[in-house]
């Protein structure tokens, strides 16, 4: 591996991922996997009065998988929608102090399992 | 990092063993003169050197002149490929090898497809372990070469090479021209019989820092009359074949070690496998839906290779890591070209489970309460990621 | 041997300054993990080797992944040659070099030669320097490489590389194609300027050893989109351009040799230079009938290299070792290859004359009182030589 | 150079070559020159009752071929015509403790020569 500095928050976040679980009744479901590793997150979202109020996720993959989902859980819950729709993998890298090259593939997963979790949620008309 | 720093991942590299670095450190700065040179100060040099061949050669049980110094153990395996293909093509361009070499002989024999050769990549069954009918119904009459590693880096396995070296000679013996034979030992060394005559092999690759050597040496055995096109040219240097000044402390380092590491090997190769046999059948017991990857006793006496499945290895090998323990993955995650590892795939595992594998290589060091400790330490990382996991049976 | 040692020789190797070996120890048995290795002991080696490649692409004024880490300076050509030329060959199979490189860019293209290539040898002037319209004149529309060693290791001239870099660049771009331009750097390092921007080169060669570095540790400038196939094929490592575990502690040690070689550049070549003058001056006043080969001032600061008349190299070589002197010749022998020096015959000299030869090359350690003892010694041994000789002018 | 070795011996008479000189009315002389390295000796011998009364050479070569002339020169002295004819590159290496391998041709040098002398004693006739 060619350069592989987990930056230290990220190797906590793998370590001790925040938020971790299923959300019985979620809002939003978005499961994204990567075909090449076959890393694979499962995103869950509450949601109330236009802001994320809970946000939980499962994952099997890679230290940054799991540290890249376990940030964007924390940078989910309390955002607006609004700020919601405006994470993207590059909020989840610089939330993280960045991730090696060859982990980039897992902040796009953290966007990817978001961008369809949030879909998901508008797809059955606000409530 | 935490007190405690258990090595298992001994297939990787190895530390310089004392000996050894001793025996290299007056050749940096007072007995440096170049052995090309004629004054005392280097000839010097050129003894220690000498010497370091004869070591080499005994081992072997080869001549001392069929001993060549690398850089290593890629440029061993790079050289020998090449070497004897570039010599022979005008008599074939056939080259037989299997799935599960080293990307050094991979990454080589896709270099001389692009130079008109045809390459064979002979399969292994489940256990990883080469089928001499195989081999034998692979050899045409364009064959020159034959390149299949003695034991396994990934898990293991260790193939017939004496058997295979004499199918090899009786084909040749019988198409009526020879045919090489290279062996990628670079994993046996210290571990099984290394006799030239007894293995029936051409050509052999070493690499010092697997046997507790330095980084950047190596050693290739060359039988003579084997046709041979050098692969580095400059100064006369290993007898033409070869070129380059001489990496005095390398090649005596490597000489010290690799002496050191056969005269050990019976005593360490028991020892070790006891130890690799009790993590073999304490792990299962203690982490469901384990698998043993590799063949149980064709293998290395240091080697233990799982898959765990439903688990990345990559956060398994950072929870060890974290904990002390040092280890290594045929993991996608875990290599920079992102693929899961050829030899695991090449067994018949889905790629799931090579990506949930976890290489564990035991070395002189490694102790019964190394083994205790990994034993306490492994099952919670596994399970602790089980439990993130979207796959994981729902616990209840 | 006699109490003093005065080393003569640094074109031949030098010994491990001692900042090299201190940076080096740590990585051969404590921080010997495998670069390529994930957890955190192995990541201590992997920031080392970054370091190590930092600093050189500061001191070669490029971007660290131009910086590819060989074993040696032979490596480093092998690979620079063969690299270009097999990647290139699409649009073209000529190279150009000149009559007098190193054997490792000589034996290379000789080499190449059995692929296909064709090479264009150019010659030089009695004192050792290529003529720029030589250059210009071989260039074609076939060529792809142009290879010229900046500073030569026997009688040290040095050419006008920044200046056949521009012209190579001008003529490339006439003629719509790029045409490579590889730089031995060996025996410069340390003495002249290797920002690869000024000099206009697209690839270049060093050898740690000659440096104060360890041997078997070499460097290879390669800059971005420069045509190349890589030639030693295995593991992912230095961006897959050279595989192989990387020799940790010949990579430090090299960084730490080449970044000390380059502060002290200026003061030690001034002050080597005065030594050299010195030498120059005074030997032909005290033994008659020498004379200097090479250029008298564009010549690296370290080198001096006589013939004197009627005396072979070689006993001479060994009278000095008697006195605790050591230095090199260009006499066939004292070369394994039975072969007078390629590079003193192309400067016009006799084969006599080349055998004749005398290589003195001074180093960071040597004194005025070194030359001294010098020119106290060398006449004594010459006039001893001439006078056993048949051809000796007859004493009266 | 592979592996130079000169014997302590070879060295010594390389560098304090016995004999050296020129038989001012020799009875034998034989030149005899290495086209490859150069080396070039000229050996005279002065014949007595049939044994060899004196022998002297100069040389231009490498050391080997120094030690080789020097020790070629004692061997002669005294010995009888019959014994210097039987001498052969061998006896130079015996008498040397060896040379390394390449510098046989020194030794080979130092036969040639002596034979070249013998030879040229012979077409004389006896006196
Ligand atoms: C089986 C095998 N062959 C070849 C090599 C290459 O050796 P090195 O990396 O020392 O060049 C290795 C180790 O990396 C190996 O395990
Ligand atoms: C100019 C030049 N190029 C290349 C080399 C080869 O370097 P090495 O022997 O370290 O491989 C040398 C020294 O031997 C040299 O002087």
């Amino acid at each position: 591996m060619a350069s592989m500095y987990y930056s230290e928050l990220a190797l906590d976040h793998a370590e001790s991922p925040r938020n971790v679980g299923v959300i019985q009744e979620a809002d939003g479901i978005g499961v994204e996997m990567n075909p090449v590793c076959g890393d694979l997150l499962t995103l869950f979202i509450k949601v109330q009065d236009g802001h994320i109020a809970d946000a939980k996720y499962q994952i099997r993959g890679c230290a940054g998988a799991t540290a890249a989902s376990s940030v964007l859980s924390e940078l989910l819950i309390g955002a607006s929608l609004e700020d919601a729709g405006r994470i993207t993998f590059q909020s989840v890298l610089d939330a993280l102090g960045g991730l090696p090259p060859s982990k980039l593939h897992s902040a796009a997963l953290a966007e990817v399992a978001l961008k369809k979790a949030l879909a998901y949620y508008q797809s059955r008309g606000t409530r | 990092m935490p007190d405690r720093l258990i090595y298992l991942d001994h297939a990787a590299t190895t530390p310089v063993r004392p000996e050894a670095l001793e025996a290299m450190l007056p050749y940096f700065s007072e007995q440096y003169g170049n052995p090309s040179s004629i004054y005392r100060l280097a000839q010097e040099a050129r003894k220690a050197v000498d010497e370091a061949r004869q070591k080499g050669a005994r081992i072997l049980g080869c001549r001392p002149n069929e001993v060549i110094f690398t850089s290593g153990g890629t440029e061993s395996d790079n050289t020998a490929l090449k070497g004897v293909a570039f010599a022979a093509r005008q008599w074939g361009t056939h080259i037989i090898t299997s799935a599960i070499e080293h990307h050094a002989v991979l990454h080589t024999c896709q270099f001389l497809e692009k130079f008109g050769f045809q390459v064979t990549y002979l399969p292994v069954d489940g256990e990883g372990i080469v089928d001499l009918r195989e081999l034998e119904a692979a050899i045409t009459d364009q064959t020159v070469l034959v390149s299949i590693m003695y034991a396994n880096n990934e898990m293991g396995a260790i193939q017939p090479i004496a058997e295979m070296g004499a199918l090899i000679k009786s084909r040749s013996r019988a198409l009526g021209r020879s045919i090489a034979f290279h062996t990628d030992a670079v994993q046996a060394a210290g571990a099984l019989d290394l006799n030239v005559t007894r293995l029936g092999v051409d050509l052999l690759s070493l690499s010092a820092h697997k046997f507790y050597g330095p980084k950047g040496a190596g050693v290739l055995y060359l039988r003579r009359g084997t046709p041979f096109l050098p692969q580095q040219q400059g100064g006369s240097q290993e007898r033409f074949r070869r070129a380059g000044t001489e990496n005095t402390p390398g090649i005596v380092g490597t000489a010290v070690a690799l002496e050191l590491a056969v005269a050990e090997q019976e005593e360490v190769s028991r020892r070790l496998s006891g130890l690799r046999d009790r993590i073999i059948r304490e792990v299962p017991r203690r982490v469901p839906d384990t698998r043993l990857n590799g063949h149980p006793t064709r293998r290395l006496p240091n080697n233990v290779n799982f898959s765990f499945e439903g688990v990345e290895g990559e956060p398994v090998l950072l929870g060890l890591d974290f904990a002390g323990i040092c280890a290594s993955s045929g993991s996608a995650c875990t290599s920079a070209s992102l693929e899961p590892s050829h030899v695991l795939t090449a067994l018949g595992l889905s790629a799931d489970l090579a990506h949930a594998s976890l290489r564990l290589t035991l070395g002189r060091d490694n102790t019964e309460a190394d083994v205790d400790y990994l034993l306490e330490t492994l099952p919670g990382i596994v399970a602790r990621l089980r439990a993130l996991s979207p796959l994981a049976r729902s616990a209840d």
